[in-house]
């Protein structure tokens, strides 16, 4: 295979130039779908590195949803047009910064080189350790996530809601409690309702689907909870839907049903399999797939509340 | 090292004490409203007694004790492990935090006529998201773990600085958030790193597997510099004063008291745990000098604010420049007392500083300001608040009996046992410039000067400063016993 | 049979990159905004149309086979869709 | 050049110009749009250990990928949060600047 | 054939990497939208293509969520853009 290794290269070069596109563009908007078509580039990286759930979360989280959250800062901001009004820093500065910044990536690729061989690796023992307490797990990443290190898992699922608190509590006080601000502020056009129609219930089965295989391939709670996120916010871009009130109470049992169910299974652990975390080995599977559904229901509710933002004082 | 493999009795109280603030946080949440308060007040006092428990376990032990969540064993799994320091830690914690939600009850109540309030929830729902950071943090024995730590407490701190809204306290939440996201991002790529060059990121069986590579040097160096500006040591200690100083006071008592501490608490076992065969002499210095500078820096800065809550900032800013001076002195023969040493500054730090900036918000609120200038005649009117304020200083300066004088002593004992006499010249040195410090508050304070209170103290909250400033007083007459405890599950360095 | 599928899979591919090619051509020597997103918009979806189609007969399963063909779906519903908005926003405010 | 060291190479590039962004520009949504990318780059170091410990017939090291799902979902609640905290400080204020300068006039102080 | 799936991915991908460079270096910030079609189209196709090289599982589920994301994307630049030339008009 003579091709692939110039497919890198170019590939590898097409990242670079779009980074430096996207830290040097002078406007913010053009810096911002820099970013990404950064993300969507990028899952071609992970595709090479064979890491399709990675390549997946990248695309979804890391390029989709985080652009969305920083063009619709953007826009609220009213400084997409002209976003730099302020002082540019100095040449000196610059050229401090510069050679900091290329000392610490050269630094870092010297040592990337200098990684051992052969490399440590923990594939043989998370294969080992399929048949255990993983059971049943045909996908390495969700025993590992899951199992493995469930309490890595349950906490970044803590993680998202208290960012939600922490978004919500920079609102002002008069209006918590109310919704936040529509993500469109008049009437979309027929093209884009249209779109958002045809665009929401396939993504969302689409969604489903990637939950359902993420226990054998690749997929699972988040990329699925994140993919229906973003049809959540497709529709309330074409002002389908608004989002909630955030004192709605299903609002915040969705929030946390993820968590909780984790943490409840994770308490009968003790209990059923003799350790906190555990799962008996016949009903890993099972009990698995079922935390991972509340994680989705979860995911699919955080991420466009985060999007969203704060509670907003117009009454819309 | 054979405890690290299996469950110890007494580990599975480790779960318990990360999973109780955070069921608590999750109870809080959705129901919302007064249920939060009431959760968190509840919580608090069961935390301490987890605490307590896991200190008498690892007393009894005489070795830490251990968990493995899910019973997998690392490398693949994820153990938790508590020794003397982790011990001492989750009971401080514990105590502040406990402190910190009664003294905090006035003020972020839900008001009345309202189901919720915006203030109160976030307050009542970060309160316990640091606690539950803080507890893994102590407890963790994996850093990825602990990345998700780290970035618990981050984003359980920022909407704190920033939560009564005013312009200048979301701009030193958003500088704070800045700094510590930089950190985050380098400490999990010196973990990237670590997990390349070993295989594994589990504190014990790295410890046996690092060797002095270019790899490791390179990931600790990250690591280091990331924990570093989340520790706010000197010069990446911008963030800490307008964030801490604008903060209300039950929280900038948790921020500047515990927070900080936890990052400081990684860079230690990143050192002494991690890699105690590198020969690392080179970096104890640096870490010394930086530490040094904070001292001298941090102080005169201090010297120089006209309000007293940013005076106790700076403050702290120097507090935790001694905090460095453990990476010289606590390797080598002497290596027991500089150990001690490092801890004691810990603990006194943290309840002294928790009831300064305790003591600083009764004022500010019973004066209507914090302006050192104009606190003539306070003294008389506020007499246990100053009382407070002048035994925390007691500590902060390092004269006996208190916590602050036995770190400092054991400090400077230290540095003559190792003979790296220059050490106490920072440690004298910041002694004189705090008690000049102190000294500023205090004067115009005690002076005759008529001043009138806008709104009398609650006697509860002063109760509960002076207690914290109590128990820093307390620990300068800790026992042998209590550095014996801090021994326990404690690497030796510099003897291979 | 294997190898006339094969020879199916080679013509569509090949039809699908000259597409591709024949797409950034348009993109770089067209005059102005509404006609470079024309034939971006127009060549590049019939040329991800003919890949998927060559790259059925190499699917493991029906279900696979059926993915492809959604996703050039979805790709085609997407891009009509959007290039008539991104149009429509060329036309209003052209800057 | 195998196509992990060359993946291993960009991210350490990334994370080059993710820092020069993050300290040079004033502006804190490009600080952050920055910060992002360096994460990116982290996450690629990540990519590419978890691609040289293939054994034993996976492809891959399942561990580091999957600390890289969970770290992104981090950087994204920290993007958030960061965002939410821009818009706000520039409806209050008028202006995004994190210049401490700016903020030292009502205190009367004199921070650094 | 993997050679030539993988010439086909090769030369989708120069072309992208053109259209790209065309388009972002351009200074109309509309057309910049184009950029996430490109990526959406080129890109999906050359993926596809190199996975089956590749022998990379599961590639379709990635390209369908790209596909999704593509439109997920444009439609919230699109967004963008009419509400500021609405308000323009207002």
């Amino acid at each position: 295979m003579s091709l692939l290794p110039i497919l890198d290269v170019v590939l590898a070069g097409l990242v670079i130039g779009v980074a430096i596109f996207t830290i040097t563009a002078r406007e913010l908007f053009a810096s911002v779908v820099g970013y990404v078509a950064y993300g969507l580039l990028l899952a071609f990286v992970w595709i090479r590195l064979y890491a399709p759930d990675v390549a997946l979360t990248e695309a979804a989280v890391g390029s989709g949803v985080t652009g969305v959250l920083l063009i619709t800062a953007g826009k609220r901001l009213g400084a997409l047009k002209n976003a730099a009004p302020e002082a540019q820093p100095g040449f000196a500065f610059k050229l401090l910064t510069g050679v900091l910044a290329a000392l610490v990536a050269s630094a870092l690729g010297a040592v990337i080189l200098m990684l051992p061989d052969p490399p440590p690796s923990l594939a043989p023992e998370a294969a080992a350790a399929a048949d255990g307490a993983g059971a049943g797990l045909g996908n390495p990443i969700t025993a590992v996530l899951m199992s493995y290190r469930s309490l890595d898992t349950m906490l970044e699922k803590i993680v998202l809601i208290l960012a939600v608190v922490g978004v919500w509590s920079v609102g002002a006080d008069k209006a918590w409690g109310s919704a936040p601000a529509p993500l469109r502020q008049q009437e979309p056009y027929a093209p884009m309702v249209f779109l958002a129609q045809m665009l929401a219930p396939v993504g969302a089965l689409i969604a489903i689907h990637i939950f359902w295989t993420g226990a054998n391939a690749p997929g699972g709670a988040f990329q699925g909870g994140a993919l229906l996120a973003a049809m959540w916010m497709v529709t309330m871009m074409a002002r389908l839907t608004d989002p909630p009130r955030i004192d709605t109470q299903w609002l915040r049992v969705a929030l946390v049903a993820g968590p909780a169910v984790f943490l409840i299974s994770g308490l009968a652990g003790e209990v059923v399999a003799g350790a906190f975390f555990a799962y008996p080995p016949s009903l890993a599977k099972p009990i698995i797939l079922f935390i991972e559904a509340f994680m989705v229901l979860s995911i699919a509710a955080a991420l466009p509340m985060l999007v969203a933002g704060p509670p907003s004082e117009r009454p819309d | 090292m054979a405890e690290s493999g299996t469950t110890t009795p007494g580990g599975y109280l480790l779960v318990l004490t990360i999973l109780l603030p955070v069921v608590g946080m999750i109870l809080s949440f959705t129901p919302g409203g007064r249920n939060a308060e009431r959760i968190a007040l509840c919580s608090t006092p069961f935390g301490f007694a987890l605490a307590c428990a896991i200190a008498f376990h690892v007393n009894r032990a005489g070795k830490p004790i251990v968990y493995l969540v899910g019973g997998l064993p690392p490398p693949l799994g994820i153990a938790l492990r508590a020794d003397g320091i982790s011990a001492v830690m989750l009971v401080a914690a514990a105590v502040i935090v406990t402190a910190a939600a009664f003294y905090a009850r006035p003020k972020f109540a839900t008001p009345d006529g309202v189901s919720e309030s915006r203030s109160s929830l976030t307050f009542w729902i970060m309160l316990q998201a640091i606690w539950a950071a803080l507890n893994i943090i102590f407890v963790g024995g994996d850093l990825f773990n602990l990345y998700v730590a780290l970035e618990l407490l981050t984003f359980a701190a920022v909407p704190l600085v920033c939560i009564d809204g005013r312009p200048e306290t979301i701009a030193a939440a958003l500088r704070y958030l800045l700094f510590a996201l930089f950190g985050s991002i380098s400490y999990l790529l010196g973990v990237a790193l670590f997990y390349g060059a070993h295989g594994t990121l589990d504190i014990s069986l790295l410890a046996e597997r690092v060797q002095s590579t270019p790899v490791v040097w390179t990931a600790a160096a990250l690591m280091t510099c990331g924990l570093l500006a989340k520790t706010a040591l000197f010069p990446l200690h911008l963030w800490l004063p307008p964030a801490h100083a604008n903060a209300p006071a039950a929280a900038s008592a948790v921020l500047s008291g515990l927070v900080v501490k936890g990052s400081f608490f990684l860079t230690l076992r990143l050192w002494f745990y991690i890699l105690p065969a590198l020969p690392a002499e080179k970096v104890a210095i640096v870490l010394g000098c930086l530490g040094s500078a904070a001292i001298i820096a941090g102080s005169v800065i201090a010297l120089r604010q006209a309000r007293l809550k940013l005076l106790i900032a700076y403050s702290t800013v120097a507090q935790i420049g001694y905090l460095f001076l453990v990476f010289p002195l606590a390797t080598g023969a002497s290596s027991a007392i500089g150990w001690s040493a490092g801890v004691m500054q810990i603990l006194a730090h943290a309840f002294a500083k928790a009831a300064m900036f305790f003591s600083a918000g009764l004022l500010a609120e019973a004066l209507g300001h914090d302006q050192i200038v104009k606190l003539g005649g306070a003294a008389r009117v506020l007499p246990l608040t100053f009382l407070t304020i002048a035994l925390g200083g007691l500590s902060l300066v390092g004269l006996p009996p208190s916590g602050g004088f036995s770190a400092k002593w054991l400090m400077l004992q230290a540095s003559v046992a190792s003979g790296q006499w220059v050490w106490t010249l920072p440690i004298l040195a910041g002694g004189l410039l705090a008690a000049g410090y102190v000294y500023r508050i205090l004067t115009p304070a005690l002076s005759d000067d008529q001043i009138s209170l806008v709104l009398p103290p609650k006697r509860s909250q002063e109760v509960i400063a002076l207690a914290l400033t109590a128990v820093a007083i307390a620990l300068g007459f800790a026992p042998q016993a209590f550095f014996d405890f801090l021994e326990i599950g404690r690497p030796v360095v510099g003897q291979p | 049979m294997i190898a006339l599928l094969d020879l199916f899979s080679i013509a569509a591919i090949s039809a699908g990159t000259f597409f591709f090619l024949a797409g950034t051509v348009g993109l770089l020597r067209f005059p102005d905004s509404l006609t470079r997103l024309h034939a971006l918009t127009k060549a590049d979806n019939l040329g991800l149309g003919l890949v998927a189609l060559g790259l059925i007969p190499h699917a493991d399963s029906a279900l696979s086979a059926l993915k492809l063909i959604v996703i050039w779906v979805l790709v085609l519903l997407s891009g009509g869709s959007t290039s008539q908005l991104i149009g429509r926003a060329l036309r209003r405010g052209r800057k | 050049m195998t196509p992990s060291v060359l993946a291993g190479l960009t991210g350490a590039a990334l994370v080059g110009f993710g820092l020069y962004g993050l300290i040079l520009h004033p502006h804190p949504l490009r600080k952050l749009l920055a910060f992002n990318l360096m994460g990116s780059g982290v996450f690629l170091i990540f990519g590419i250990v978890a691609r040289r410990g293939a054994s034993a017939g996976f492809s891959f090291d399942p561990v580091p990928q999957a600390m890289v799902i969970t770290g992104i979902v981090v950087a994204f609640a920290a993007s958030a949060i960061a965002v939410a905290l821009i818009l706000r400080l520039s409806a209050e204020s008028g202006h995004v600047t994190l210049d401490p300068e700016v903020w030292t006039g009502s205190n009367g102080g004199d921070t650094m | 054939m993997n050679e030539l799936l993988l010439a086909a991915a090769g030369l989708i991908v120069l072309m992208v990497a053109i259209g790209l460079a065309r388009i972002l270096l351009g200074s109309n910030d509309v057309e910049r939208l184009m950029a996430v079609q490109l990526l959406g189209t080129g890109g999906i196709a050359a993926l596809l293509l190199i996975a089956q090289a590749t022998n990379v599982p599961g590639v379709e589920d990635v390209a369908l969520g790209l596909a999704l994301l593509a439109a997920f994307a444009s439609i919230a630049f699109i967004n963008l853009l009419d509400v500021d030339q609405g308000d323009a008009e207002a």
